[in-house]
């Protein structure tokens, strides 16, 4: 039992497969020397040496063009993206190209990799660096995605992602980076597509992932001072996804609130509230909730980007207001 | 290394052969979309068929080979099996890609023909990515990556290069220059004479043009730079100066090339200039009619097999998006 | 009068915001000399001039970030991408420069500039020329969404999409370039977000978007025979969107069906689905259902590419299901 | 055009007077980052006042200057208000961009200070393109656009100044090579010696590189490539060597660079060489000493006006997505 930062779990969730899997390598921008610029690949270079962690010209297209073809011929690569607003740099590749490629050759290549990207908001970074852009993932054909909470599952699902041999994008939240848990010693692997509850609760479900699980737990817990007892669902992978855990939990509750980081309009909390829609209809009590960032650009003022990402309070109304 | 077909016959037959089964493949290819039975598009490479001989014949079976929607030919010459390429031109089930890819995508891996990509630019860096794996695996293999004149202006033909320069990765660049983007003349559209060769020195390479209608001058740098790169000097970019006979994709005239233009290139067409080559090294015309007539028995085979083949099952929409061979995204 | 087709009512639209406004400019691949690859600008050289009407390099972040300079200087630039797929090889530029500067500035940067392309299936050309990406454009806050279903529209959506100062990005359906109408001489202009009732009903709500509203219609007509009165609703622009439009019918029918060509996971479906799920609850009477193409690439086959895009059988058997 | 620095004292002093300016004024918005004030992240200029100011000398207030987030000293130095600045850092509601752009984007459109964009590469073809609507519009302006050694390898940058070099667009591509990306050298990451450089003859450009630490070394390559720009014969691409005194960005201390080089660049601040070269022909010390004490005394009223500042009212957050003022995407 050590107590470890979500942004310490990164690099022992990469070095726990790379140590393992001799065909695992890391490349990016200032992942090798500089140990990355969150942090989160220090001491992987000093430990795999510079054939299996490599620094990258700033060229983001061949960072996940080269992963692709890494793939292709043997090696189960990994690529940072230091932030996923620059997934938009390199989108036809990770879109047009990794997603589709099995499918598109009638199964002939498989494509063990895994894109690890900062995501999120709350760093006061303005606009092109602090979107949460799972939801552009998600609307993908053939891309896996994944985006823990914990430092525990940073680990967990590393290590799921790595050894899955189609394609994941990983998300780290950049607001989590700091926040810590203590994790056991040794190998820790978990499955993609699992939810978790953090929270079970019997009035109503509310269903976060990433840096929004800590805010809808404590959102839970103001909750039941009022006397609603909230299930707060961690979704953990938005792909595969957990529709079992969902369905079962609003059948239980009869109502749902989602709470989304990314901006309105398209977000995996519509997907979720859709899924319900149809297929919990007849156990809704209530109207669905989607509690979101406003349909804007991230602010980088400390005070508006506040205002702009779903809040506890925020949260707490959204429940109340359907209860 | 491969026998040097410029100074052995049999090897120089061999690359004849190969360029006249892509010659056959490819205009029945033609022929069956004016037919309705190859659907949605094609993008042929007659003319250009020298270039892919001459790489196919100076690479070993394990090196990788990356093209574009204007890749028939090289898929063919690695080694894939015509019906079965005819097959997904065509829709079928017999297809290379099951009918999934069609023409843009045509890939066989167990020929390690990595794959034809129909976004300009994008496999250059996946050539790069797929080299570096193998050096690292210590695979001894090299990676060629062909691509029109056209691509040399997106940006990841420059990520691409730069990245396999630093890294001096085992990957040959191959630029298939046949004057024309789409309908636009490259020369409109770029600032400098040789989109590829001009481009060389910004990344620290040779600057090397080849007469991509000259299966013999193709060869030989081919294997000079395949073996450079083999020996882990690190890329090259090649241009080949050649030129398509027919219009950019599907039913496309080409009316917009002047007609000298078009006139003087199908006078330099790779095929009747190498038969004429041939000869006058005494090979005996029946060698050379009868490797026309193989190749044009096994275009008929395959487009039998093709018109005969049923389409894809309808099961087969929902498979092979995920490695456990389903589509699922839910539990 | 006179009978149309959408390819050439694409040109007509141009052709009429560049004779009233010398500021609008028109680049892109083969636009030029070559009248476009679908044959949507002939004319236009020809007319306007090569100053006007541009062919460019085979450079996608180079033709939609010229745009924006352009528009950032006095200019109303229109920028073809040859198809919507190819929205993934520039997407930072539309996403994070276009879709963010005016905000990021606090209002500083105006940019009037409109982003063409040919979106969508049924050519038979594989899952790298098929997409269908309005939900991509959808995500992004700071972008209008614009996706005609008929000649008129075309024209009408163009000029509203030509004269809006902010980015619009306006779909052309590669499917409907073929179809025909008879469209009114003279100067045709539409408003952004105004969704179209293409034919009214009582027992559902079917809301489609291009190429699948004449599907949506079909279906109607099928359902008409089995006793069942379907409100056909034809979005039009998905931002703004009509939601107005929406929430009356579906308090008049009760049932909604949205028909949806891009893959399943968070498209405008979703977005509506969720939408009337929150703030119309109270009026459905069964479940929402999505009519949408699997969550696949676009397979090239024929008989694939028939079976994965959403058909009138489908939509017909969906309304079945919730009657 | 403007007058000639070099053979003129008033414009030297003004050049003088503006790099005083920005150094201050950086080194104060890395003061209030340490304190809290300045908020999310800074990358400072300091080292590279010669280029913004040698430029700025030699741009007509019509010229346009597109930058990064490596840009408060261009954005300072066309002219917008530093308290709106220091206020745009700080996230203040004086901030330039009513604090919803931060330190990355500063933007002044009424000094044609276009913006500064976070992502590499972006603003490369968002300077050609508005270069090229100001032609068409007949206006004379120019636009110089400002970026890095390790933008160089990014797609973008090949697209933008290919098209420019096609097109003739009146751009001036000035690369500021500090020798460092982030944290990594270029040089570990580019194949040849000179990025930008060495790369121009790929678009059929002259290959220029300046002193970037020399005000008025820079103003002459300035003033050359911008009249040329203006008289439509096309774009340059500008190489200015130069050193960034601090690390990347936020704190970091930049330990990832050897202490000789460091002090070698120290050694080479623009600043102080200007101010003895201005002395050693004959300036008085106390003219440039007032400079100096007023530049300082104009940073400390920005600093006073950004602490009293307000932050941003609630209602901002929604406002300006759209041209109506709003962020409605619904009715
Ligand atoms: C990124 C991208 N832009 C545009 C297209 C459309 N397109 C397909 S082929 C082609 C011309 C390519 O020219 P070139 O590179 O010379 O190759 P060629 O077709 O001549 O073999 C274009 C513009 C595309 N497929 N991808
Ligand atoms: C496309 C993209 N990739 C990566 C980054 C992260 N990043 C910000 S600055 C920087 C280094 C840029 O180096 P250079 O171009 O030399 O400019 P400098 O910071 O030295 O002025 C990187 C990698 C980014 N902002 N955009
Ligand atoms: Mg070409
Ligand atoms: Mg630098």
């Amino acid at each position: 039992m050590a107590e470890l930062t979500y942004r310490a779990a990164v690099a022992r969730g990469i070095a726990q497969e790379m140590d393992r899997d001799p065909s695992v390598v890391l490349i990016g921008e200032d992942v090798a020397a500089a140990g990355g610029v969150f942090k989160t690949t220090e001491g992987l270079l000093e430990r795999f040496g510079p054939d299996r962690v490599r620094d990258t010209p700033i060229s983001e297209e061949a960072i996940v063009g080269g992963i692709m073809g890494a793939a292709m011929n043997g090696l189960r690569p990994i690529g940072e993206l230091m932030f996923s607003d620059f997934l938009a740099t390199c989108w036809d590749i990770v879109a047009n190209q990794i997603a589709k490629t099995r499918y598109m050759t009638g199964g002939q290549v498989e494509l063990p990799l895994v894109i690890r990207t900062a995501n999120g908001g709350g760093a006061r970074f303005g606009g092109q660096h602090s979107q949460s852009v799972e939801n552009w993932a998600m609307a993908i054909p053939g891309l896996k995605v994944v985006a823990p909470s914990t430092p525990r599952d940073v680990i967990g699902l590393m290590a799921a992602a790595v050894r899955d041999p189609d394609p994941v994008v990983f998300f780290e939240h950049k607001k989590l980076f700091a926040s810590k848990q203590d994790v056991l010693e040794g190998e820790i692997v978990d499955r993609l597509g699992e939810a978790a509850i953090r929270r079970p609760g019997s009035d109503v479900t509310i269903v976060a992932l990433a840096a929004m699980v800590p805010v809808a737990v404590e959102a839970a817990t103001v909750l039941e001072a009022t006397g609603v007892s909230a299930e707060v669902i961690d979704l953990r992978t938005l792909v595969p996804l957990d529709t079992r855990t969902l369905l079962d939990s609003v059948s239980r509750t009869g109502r749902l609130v989602t709470v989304e980081e990314n901006p309105r309009l398209c977000g995996w909390g519509a997907e979720i509230a859709s899924i319900i829609a149809e297929e919990g209809f007849w156990n809704l009590d209530a109207p669905i909730v989607r509690v979101t960032t406003p349909h804007i650009p991230l602010p980088a003022a400390a005070e508006l980007e506040d205002l702009a990402i779903p809040s506890s309070e925020r949260v707490v109304e959204a429940v109340l207001r359907i209860q | 290394m491969t026998p040097d077909p410029t100074s052995d016959e049999a090897a120089r037959l061999a690359m004849y052969r190969e360029m006249v089964r892509a010659r056959y493949f490819e205009q029945r290819a033609y022929d069956l979309f004016m037919e309705g039975i190859v659907q949605g598009t094609t993008h042929l490479g007659l003319g250009q068929e020298a270039i892919a001989a001459g790489f196919a014949a100076a690479m070993r079976p394990e090196d990788m080979t990356f093209c574009t929607y204007r890749g028939h030919n090289h898929t063919l010459l690695r080694g894939a099996p015509m019906s079965a390429l005819l097959g997904e031109l065509a829709g079928r089930s017999i297809g290379i890609c099951a009918g999934k890819g069609g023409s843009m995508h045509l890939t066989d891996v167990t020929k390690n023909a990595m794959g034809s990509y129909a976004i300009v630019g994008a496999h250059l860096p996946i050539a790069v990515g797929a080299a570096w794996a193998g050096s690292l695996r210590g695979t001894d293999q090299v990676s060629v990556c062909f691509f029109g004149d056209g691509t040399t202006n997106i940006g990841a033909f420059h990520e691409a290069v730069n990245l396999a320069a630093v890294w001096k990765v085992p990957v040959v660049f191959v630029c298939e220059n046949n004057l024309y983007m789409e309908y636009t003349p490259i020369s409109e559209m770029t600032p400098v004479e040789h989109p590829a060769a001009d481009r060389a020195s910004a990344y620290g390479l040779e600057s090397i043009i080849v007469d991509g209608n000259d299966v013999d001058a193709v060869y030989a740098v081919a294997s000079r730079t395949i073996e450079r790169a083999r020996r882990g000097e690190g890329p090259s970019l090649v241009e080949a100066k050649t030129y398509r006979h027919k219009g950019h994709s599907r039913a496309d005239p080409g009316e917009y090339r002047p007609e000298e233009e078009v006139t003087a290139w199908l006078a330099r067409d790779p095929i009747p200039s190498y038969r004429a080559r041939l000869e006058a090294v005494d090979v005996d015309p029946s060698t050379l009619d009868a490797i026309e007539a193989d190749a044009m028995i096994e275009v008929d085979g395959a487009t039998e097999e093709t018109r005969n083949a049923p389409p894809p099952a309808a099961e087969t929409l929902m498979t092979e998006v995920w490695a456990d061979g389903g589509s699922e995204w839910r539990n």
